[in-house]
């Protein structure tokens, strides 16, 4: 789950990190009250996406007039087609200097790693590897002074910035620790002319595996009303822009199975990993949800581990049943009860494959007769 | 021989009065898997299968002495599960649980690695050796043993790869599944390192996905290997910037794609299949070479 | 630093273990009160040391008056010469099983050691051997669930009790870690006719080397008036019985000087370490302490190490000057810049012992002369 | 030889801008302790007594090639001093830093455990090889080279020891202050196994005191070793139950008593002094018997 930087910045304040005074606005009314609280501000879209900057995401205002032109402009925005719908009004910075530090879930370590360099305000991307300084974090121990000093040491700060740096590198990792982040991320980390550090943006993503345990954090809902509804199901799913809708059982099948559609000329329509273990019941739902946004084909690819083959067949049928389609559908079944799968499609009209590329071949063809 | 597990394994089933935990208990006995115990806090003196169950695995490995365990605890309580087999001296911790906290999972690594525990997932189908131990929840009939290694990063693609090499009379040696998450036990270059040791491997099947750099890596083991890899990479549709399903797919800061995978694994002088039907043949191919 | 009975088990409460309803009284009258709103009572005398039930220290009450009676009586009385002026009055229990569960440091193992048996209630020294159960806690990761089940299970507890007990467990060694104890303990923790598990008796030792981090807690004082004024001054101090006054650098060699002069015949009236680095200022302070004692002899003995000779002789130069006594006094100096010692104390009329030994055998013999 | 600190260990000085870190510095200078290197945060680029300064221990390790550290931190930071050597690769870290948090040095033993590094203290007088290497707080001039290898766990108690077997001519190989609190690093069997092991060393000194068990697991050890220990325990007057200045000297329910000591350690086979003036006699007997 990611949060927005607001929200970010609210722990990042919580966990003793400075951050620049701040009202959040979902009114220009509201944006002109804190320009007229906070004197000179920046005015910033929130959205749940990255490169807001560049998409012209952040606006300064002087006086309350401003603030509230400059907001009704970015609240008709839309950035990587997310509606902006609240700002982050921020007292003006003084910037002298802009830094990044992150810190994220490394996979290939299997630990927590820093990240850090004294260019910041970009994409850390784009900032040369010699500028950029990593330290790898024991999970057991966490992060100690003497950890982060050394990094600060190899940016190249000098006191009294360094010291700063430091103890923000300490905080955030408290964070990141204490919210189950797979990812913190200040960028830019400022020092303003009178030499105060100050997070200027904050990221905070949350590992949506750990929200039972993070009650306190407030709520946001990212992807479009569809996803949020198969995901509501227990499964993952993603909209993508093509026209034949795809199941499978698996992330790396369903990935294997839009790439064998996209290479035999076809365009998937969505990505719906029902997961090794699902139950008939959210695969009935989730076959609905697919059948409703009219796709040209449906393709569901089981191979059946832990998920049986008849228990697809019977949600197959029963979707079919509530929904009365008549798109055409290709059903691909192979595994665990391979066989009792087949005969309970057989009863209901439908020949399933058990190879996933002649199945996908099918697809196609029959989403390119549906033309 | 084989890797990780053999005919010698006794394993304990972790939450085995559970519905998912007593379903593959009867599956892995019916493989012919060394299933000497189970655990279930509060519950210990029963049998499930006919095999005992006890409160906690320091009694299972005392009383039954098992090598290895399967974890089906619910992602909640996974972490506590592991440590305790790993404290309790088990040698391989299998966790299919899925869901499991990032953080709890590198804590768990991180526990495992000061033990020298191997740690197979989290989000994992398990570890088979044909014909002598499977730990796991793939399905019993679609392997066949022989000189074919597999490790792979997702489940059912491997079944379906597994089935496609077994029916074209390819066995395999042992079938790894890393696991689906970010943070999990094993990683390619791990499997790899094991699978050239194993004297019965004589090819190795690599089944990755776009995320992470686990593939790259691998690719650089590769080429100092003697044994030849046929890799397949799912997920060359996925469009950037995407969640496909696990954490692991999440392609992000331009790492971890499809194209930079492939390259790196032809400049590692893996073959590379485009198909996942395209594999039997290529492994064929690899193994009338060595 | 040990916390009242009520303290810990407040602490306790917090961290989610369940204790008896109780409230805390400091007359008969209060006392009285908790009767009356609790029903029958048991009123516990509260004092920083064990063996307070075998001194008769808890008495029981089922009416206000028999309440306030039975706190007049506790009131008066003193537990192993500390006076009582503190009363926890709790609830009632209907008792049917007592354990015993504590967590301490342990040296040898350099870990925290869980210590359960089911013969609570008494001494743990006095339970055999086969009836505790002991478990050594990684401090790298803590105490887990699978740890606190398998020491129940070797306890020999049965559910529903023993997944209670797994749970006050798993909170206690949250308690020992966010507390910085060097001790937690449970004694007895009851299993009550109904099962339900909860802590009869509550004990808390806090590490007074972290007391600077633990604000938070609230502040015992143990000791005589003068000890905790020598600890003021950061130097360890324990009143004992004799009659000759010591005070030497470093714990081990001021035991030393204590068992010499015990086997000369002398009796110490103290314990004084002025540690390895003490300065002038607190060593004269508690030079003057010592002095107002009245003691028959002073025996400094210092061997010079970060502690410089000349140093101790100015201290003792300035106390005799300050407190203007004639207590017999001896010094024995050695180490470094223990000339300069000598020699500043010579000029005051003082002469200096270079062997421990001789030393003490002179102020035994001055305690002597003095009778 | 000698045991954990001789002529090649390089010692890094944490806070060695300090009052007492710049004074010990030029003491263990004035030894010919070959202190290479100090740390400061914030302070790295300037000399104390002719030692250049670093901001972190890595960094005085990578360019000065320290191997042993010496903490003079206040307590409240200790841990974190401890762990920046011991991560830095420092082999013997020496914390002299006293009053620091029983679990802060839990805490560090567990990561010394973990790394196999040598912790010296925390509460301790230091260590020293005599003629060699010198790396504490310890006078200059009370030891001289020699074959008693002495253990202790008080520290001036140890110096008035040493001081007494240099005046008779019985000079030492090491001396190590293990430290007086609870949780050391350090205990006497782990002192006795490498002075056992330590050609230069002929007999053993062992400096105790009442509390805690470590004279009793002492006792069980000597009982193995072919080289004599006489032992000398303070604390045969205190009285039950007091504190007497360090934690370690509690007498808590019945164990670590002046008398269950003497009897262990009597029946261990080490040699008992009543007064520390009786060791150097019983020292000079333990050597001609060797």
């Amino acid at each position: 789950m990611k949060l927005y930087e607001y929200m970010a910045k609210e722990l990042f304040g919580k966990a003793g990190i400075p951050v620049p005074a701040g009202r959040l606005a979902f009114t220009a009314q509201e944006a002109a009250d804190a320009c007229a609280e906070l004197g000179p501000v920046a005015i910033k879209a929130q959205v749940l996406a990255g490169g807001r900057g560049k998409a012209g995401g952040i606006k300064f205002a002087d006086t309350p007039p401003e603030a509230a032109a400059a907001a009704a402009d970015l609240l008709g925005m839309a950035i990587r087609d997310l509606a902006v719908d609240r700002l982050l009004c921020e007292q003006k910075l003084s910037i002298e200097r802009e830094l990044y530090v992150g810190i994220a879930v490394d996979g290939t370590t299997r630990r927590p790693v820093l990240i850090a360099s004294v260019q910041g305000g970009v994409n850390i991307e784009e900032v040369p590897e010699k500028s950029i300084v990593r330290r790898r974090i024991g999970v057991t121990w966490g992060l100690f002074g003497y950890a982060a000093r050394e990094v600060v040491r190899r940016m190249g700060l000098d006191e009294p910035a360094a010291g700063k740096v430091v103890d923000i590198l300490l905080r955030l990792y408290r964070v990141f620790r204490q919210y189950d982040a797979e990812l913190v991320e200040i960028n830019p980390l400022v020092i303003l002319t009178g030499g105060e550090v100050i997070a200027a943006d904050g990221r905070c993503n949350v590992d949506d595996d750990a929200l039972w345990r993070q009650r306190d954090l407030p709520q946001t809902t990212e992807g479009t009303e569809l996803e949020r509804k198969v995901k509501s199901l227990g499964l993952s799913y993603v909209e993508l822009d093509g026209d034949i809708a795809v199941m499978a059982n698996g992330a790396g099948i369903t990935m294997a199975t839009l790439d064998i559609i996209q290479r035999y000329g076809g365009r998937p329509a969505n990505f719906l990993d029902a997961g090794g273990g699902a139950g008939v019941e959210p695969m009935t739902r989730a076959l609905e949800v697919l059948i409703a946004t009219k796709p040209r084909a449906v393709l569901v690819n089981i191979f059946g581990g832990i998920t049986r083959c008849d228990d697809v067949a019977n949600a197959i049928v029963q979707a079919r049943r509530t929904v009365k389609t008549d798109v055409p559908m290709v059903v691909r079944l192979s595994g665990t009860n391979e066989d009792e799968g087949i005969e309970i499609l057989a009863r209901d009209g439908l020949t399933a494959y058990r190879s996933m590329e002649e199945a996908a071949a099918r697809v196609v063809a029959l989403a390119g007769e549906a033309n | 021989m084989a890797i990780i597990v053999d005919e010698k394994t006794k394993v304990c089933v972790q939450a085995i009065t559970g519905r998912q935990g007593r379903f593959h208990t009867r599956q892995m006995l019916d493989y012919g898997t060394r299933v000497v115990a189970g655990t279930s806090p509060g519950k210990g003196g029963q049998e499930v299968e006919g095999v005992p169950v006890y409160d906690t695995v320091e009694e299972a490995v005392d009383k039954r002495g098992a090598t290895a365990s399967i974890i089906f605890v619910p992602a909640p309580f996974a972490k506590d599960a592991a440590f305790e087999a790993i404290d309790a001296k088990i040698q391989v911790v299998t966790i299919i649980s899925e869901h499991i906290p990032v953080h709890d999972a590198m804590e768990i690594m991180a526990f495992a690695a000061q033990r020298g525990v191997t740690v197979v997932g989290p989000n994992t189908f398990g570890v088979i050796s044909p014909g002598k131990c499977k730990i796991g929840i793939m399905p019993n009939r679609i392997y066949i043993p022989g000189p074919v290694g597999i490790a792979a990063r997702s489940g059912t693609l491997s079944y379906e790869i597994a089935y496609q090499l077994s029916s074209a009379g390819l066995g395999q040696s042992t079938v790894v599944g890393l696991g689906g998450d970010r943070v999990v036990g094993l990683d390619f270059v791990d499997c790899l390192r094991m699978l050239e040791r194993d004297p019965e491997t004589k090819a190795v099947v690599l089944v990755g996905e776009i995320g992470g750099s686990a593939e790259e890596e691998a690719a650089e083991f590769i080429k100092g290997m003697t044994k030849p890899v046929v890799a397949y990479v799912a997920g060359k549709s996925a469009p950037p910037g995407k969640r496909m399903g696990h954490a692991g797919a999440i392609i992000e800061r331009g790492r971890g794609t499809f194209a930079g995978k492939i390259d790196a694994l032809k400049q590692g002088d893996a073959a590379v299949a485009e198909l996942p039907s395209e594999l039997p043949a290529l492994v064929k191919q690899a193994l009338e070479r060595v």
